[in-house]
């Protein structure tokens, strides 16, 4: 995002820089995506040089790290409007940013280059942990702590020394357990059940609870900024979204505990809270369309132009209210009761729903936060959703959409062929690997992972150009 | 006095009261129930097997012993059975068996062992191709049971592969050269597993096979036979 | 012999596409419940589509009260979920007396 | 009244596990009834604020 800067305050700036590399390694993401989806139908495609494991492992960190990017960059976008303050300490918050980027470079070089190691604890400590999503070695994890908790500082110190709004407080809050349940991902144990365990309150501590109530907070935001909301309706419902979001999402991490060698108590406490998941994306649904509508009507009303003052912003909030519904309820409620996730568990139907919920209820309203960042940036009093914007949001949704229902149907073949049938060994596996539906499935998932790209090429593409429309830019 | 008519429920303290209470008290039960889980998956030791006491995740020295998965009916689902059963689906603890030649490893042998195989399967991103206990990649088989897959028996079609006797040499010679024993177009690549590693993987793996997974995976290994080999390419 | 507590019953091959369907559509059911009751009180939508709004919350039911059977939960369960599905019957409501009660509070 | 125990440790949580959903019945309980102190205590606060 080049050009004359408009910000009011440095941190808005630094949020820019975060919104940057969290659209590099989106990229980064589809690109190692591709790589994998091409490996499920053509085994050889780079074996031996990138493997399957590295490829979908660097996909997946991709994945979380830009996200954690965007929530950071989020994060230092809303807190000098929201507090009315300048972000104290600007300059450290700056190198901080650095140090972290230099981090996340090494740690992707290394699993390029390196990938694996000895069976050794020197493995562990600078190659790589080797557990799903943690896989970042232990010297990047505690150098993420210290810059998070410098980050945590940041903000905290805005917050005391600048205005109090409840999005700030619930935002706080939930950075502090965000940052404390890392934390839980960073020791070895021989025991795997104890391992997973652990592992679990990371993984889904942050994106079923803490992260859900993030994305509370920034439609919170987006609603004022965007819509025109009032604040104390808006701030009221977030508290009302917190209280469900977490009395469900804490203990729904029951559901992860069914198989994984913890008491059989955990099959209830898993299916009935994760039952109740859903609940409040209905919720934040309803709220996100109701208050839109709402204010149109006041606008209407006083004979105002009804548009929105950033489309493409709207557009991709309204699509998260949909998205997170779908993505993350109705995908994970499917196969959340423990007589049918055993079945389920371990098959595509869980790549399924995290492809569906990461994009459902992250991806759609970070890309938002971009759209409201290319705003502030050149003070752009209303913003037009341009042709690419359009393409973009329709394309990378249809791809999504299209992946989400290509591995639902591969989850199904596997659930009904290797599962119910032949009892889940290495032969059943393979089987199920072998039938038409999953060799097709694996075909369309590919060919709406491309569909994926082009979106976020027009993406890219938009998020540089649209300022510079004057078409576009009232 | 009269009462006041007053809305609470349009009110923003109430709320942030409440979420206050839901999120902390959740967390709290969370974390009872966590101590109480810590206790029920602490891995046992010899002790535990000598007296007969059945662990969810029971001691390394599993290794020495017959594992088999049968049906319990007191719990309604199948679980590990160490060292034969007891008519009722419930461990024995006595029958053993080797791995690698020997059925005497010490508890101090065994500890180490499995150290390296969970070191290793960390080390070489097991989990970014397999499944462990049903969580990983979909790419490759679930390995929560792989101990007892019958492809690895004697007859089966991965251990005649690899032209070993036992199932344990069998795996280890897998796990070193997996590029020499293509089972299906899509190859495990050669990580580098050193022998060493690769007997610390196997006891990795028959450990885990022991351990008391709530009846996951439903029916494992229940093949009938001839499906199995019919459509494979 | 003690009776087992908790069985997991076999699901017949036949059901799984009916127990992911009817699970599935509880919940798009009930968005389409919780969405026309919306529309309605965005004056978008005539009140007479209230009729269409219950009838989306029975399909609801039908769809729990099949998924339960189906994954053979104990009886108790199903009344339960039945229960619970007649609560939700009220969540929009008590929503949109949410609603209207903060706008009154802070927008007047 | 009592059901036999089935899992592999006797806990306090599985004690409650007495039967389908009366564990989650008395989380869910548990977590909900303070709810209505704090409402009452909320109503007298701002009764008294005018």
């Amino acid at each position: 995002m080049q050009g004359q800067s408009n910000f009011k305050y440095e941190g808005q700036k630094l949020a820019s820089w975060y919104f940057t590399v969290a659209m590099i390694l989106f990229g980064a993401q589809l690109l190692l995506g591709l790589v994998a989806a091409i490996q499920f139908i053509y085994p050889s495609f780079l074996y031996g040089i990138l493997d399957f494991s590295i490829a979908r492992m660097i996909h997946i960190n991709a994945l979380v790290v830009w996200m954690v990017y965007a929530m950071i960059g989020a994060v230092y976008y809303l807190l000098p409007d929201e507090t009315g303050i300048e972000v104290v300490g600007i300059g450290i918050a700056k190198l901080l940013f650095w140090i972290l980027t230099l981090a996340v470079t090494v740690v992707v070089l290394v699993f390029i280059f390196i990938q694996v190691g000895a069976a050794d604890i020197k493995t562990i400590w600078f190659i790589t942990e080797g557990r799903e999503y943690l896989e970042a070695p232990r010297w990047a994890d505690i150098g993420i702590v210290v810059v998070v908790l410098g980050f945590l500082a940041n903000t905290f110190l805005t917050a005391i020394k600048g205005r109090r709004t409840g999005i700030m407080t619930v935002i706080l809050s939930d950075m502090i357990a965000l940052a404390g349940l890392y934390l839980a991902g960073m020791f070895f144990t021989d025991n795997i059940s104890m391992d997973q365990y652990w592992w679990w309150w990371v993984i889904h501590l942050w994106v079923e609870a803490t992260w859900e109530v993030m994305v509370g907070a920034l439609a919170a935001y987006a609603l004022i900024r965007v819509v025109g909301a009032n604040r104390k309706v808006v701030e009221m419902w977030l508290w009302i979204e917190v209280a469900m979001l977490f009395g469900s999402g804490i203990l729904g991490l029951g559901h992860h505990y069914f198989w994984i060698g913890t008491p059989e108590y955990w099959w209830e406490i898993g299916a009935l809270f994760s039952a109740l998941e859903p609940l409040p994306l209905v919720g934040m649904f309803v709220h996100v369309l109701y208050d839109w509508g709402k204010e149109n009507g006041f606008k209407e009303k006083a004979g105002e132009d009804t548009s929105s003052n950033n489309t493409p912003a709207l557009l991709w909030l309204v699509s998260n209210g949909f998205g997170n519904f779908l993505g993350a309820g109705v995908w994970g409620f499917f196969h959340t009761l423990p007589q049918v996730n055993i079945y389920t568990h371990g098959t595509q139907f869980t790549a399924a729903h995290g492809h569906l919920a990461f994009f459902g209820a992250y991806a759609t309203i970070l890309i938002a936060m971009f759209y409201m960042a290319v705003q502030g940036k050149y003070g752009i009093k209303k913003l037009r959703a341009t042709f690419a914007s359009k393409m973009a949001i329709f394309l990378i949704t249809f791809g999504v959409v299209g992946m989400g229902v290509a591995l639902t149907i591969a989850g199904y073949e596997q659930v009904l062929i290797a599962r119910a049938q032949l009892g889940a060994t290495w032969d059943a596996f393979f089987i199920a690997q072998n039938q038409t539906w999953m060799a097709q499935a694996m075909d369309w998932r590919l060919i709406m992972g491309v569909v994926t790209t082009v979106g976020f090429f027009y993406l890219v593409k938009d998020l540089l150009s649209i300022s510079k429309n004057p078409k576009n830019v009232y | 006095m009269a009462e006041k008519k007053v809305s609470v429920w349009s009110d923003n303290r109430f709320w942030q009261r409440s979420a206050t209470w839901v999120t902390g008290f959740a967390s709290l039960l969370l974390i009872w129930l966590t101590f109480d889980t810590m206790g029920q998956i602490t891995m046992g030791n010899q002790k535990d097997i000598n007296n007969h006491i059945t662990k969810r995740v029971p001691s390394a020295t599993v290794i020495n012993y017959k594992v088999e998965y049968k049906m319990n009916q007191r719990r309604g689902h199948e679980v590990p059975v160490i060292g034969g059963d007891d008519g009722k689906g419930d461990s024995l603890f006595k029958v053993k068996e080797n791995f690698f030649g020997r059925d005497n490893y010490s508890q101090k042998e065994a500890d180490a062992l499995l150290h390296l195989g969970k070191l290793a399967s960390q080390a070489k991103n097991c989990m970014d191709c397999h499944t462990l206990l049903g969580n990983g990649a979909y790419y490759a088989p679930d390995l929560t049971k792989a101990w007892l897959d019958p492809a690895w028996q004697k007859g089966g079609t991965m251990q005649a592969m690899t032209g070993k006797s036992t199932k344990e040499e069998a795996m280890a010679e897998f796990l070193q050269n997996p590029g020499k024993y293509p089972t299906h177009a899509r190859m495990m690549p050669n990580l580098g597993i050193t022998q060493k590693e690769a007997v610390g993987l196997v006891a990795f793996l028959k450990h885990m096979a022991t351990i008391d997974t709530n009846g996951f995976p439903r029916g494992f290994g229940k093949i009938k036979e001839g499906v199995v080999y019919a459509r494979s390419k | 012999m003690i009776e087992p507590l908790y069985i997991r019953p076999v699901i017949a091959i036949n059901d799984f596409l009916p127990i992911f369907v009817s699970a599935a559509f509880i919940l798009i059911f009930g968005l389409f419940y919780a969405g026309i009751v919306t529309m309605i009180k965005m004056k978008k939508m005539k009140k007479v589509y209230y009729i269409l709004a219950y009838f989306f919350w029975g399909l609801q039911i039908y769809c729990t009260y099949f998924l339960t059977m189906t994954i053979h939960s104990q009886p108790f369960t199903v009344k339960a979920m039945i229960v619970a599905m007649i609560a939700y019957l009220s969540v929009p409501h008590i929503y949109f007396y949410l609603i209207t009660k903060s706008e009154q509070r802070y927008e007047n | 009244m009592f059901e036999a125990f089935t899992d592999v440790n006797h806990s306090f949580f599985g004690l409650l596990n007495q039967g389908p959903l009366t564990l989650t019945i008395f989380l869910h309980t548990v977590i909900v009834l303070p709810m209505f102190w704090i409402y009452f205590q909320e109503k007298k606060r701002l009764q008294n604020k005018r």
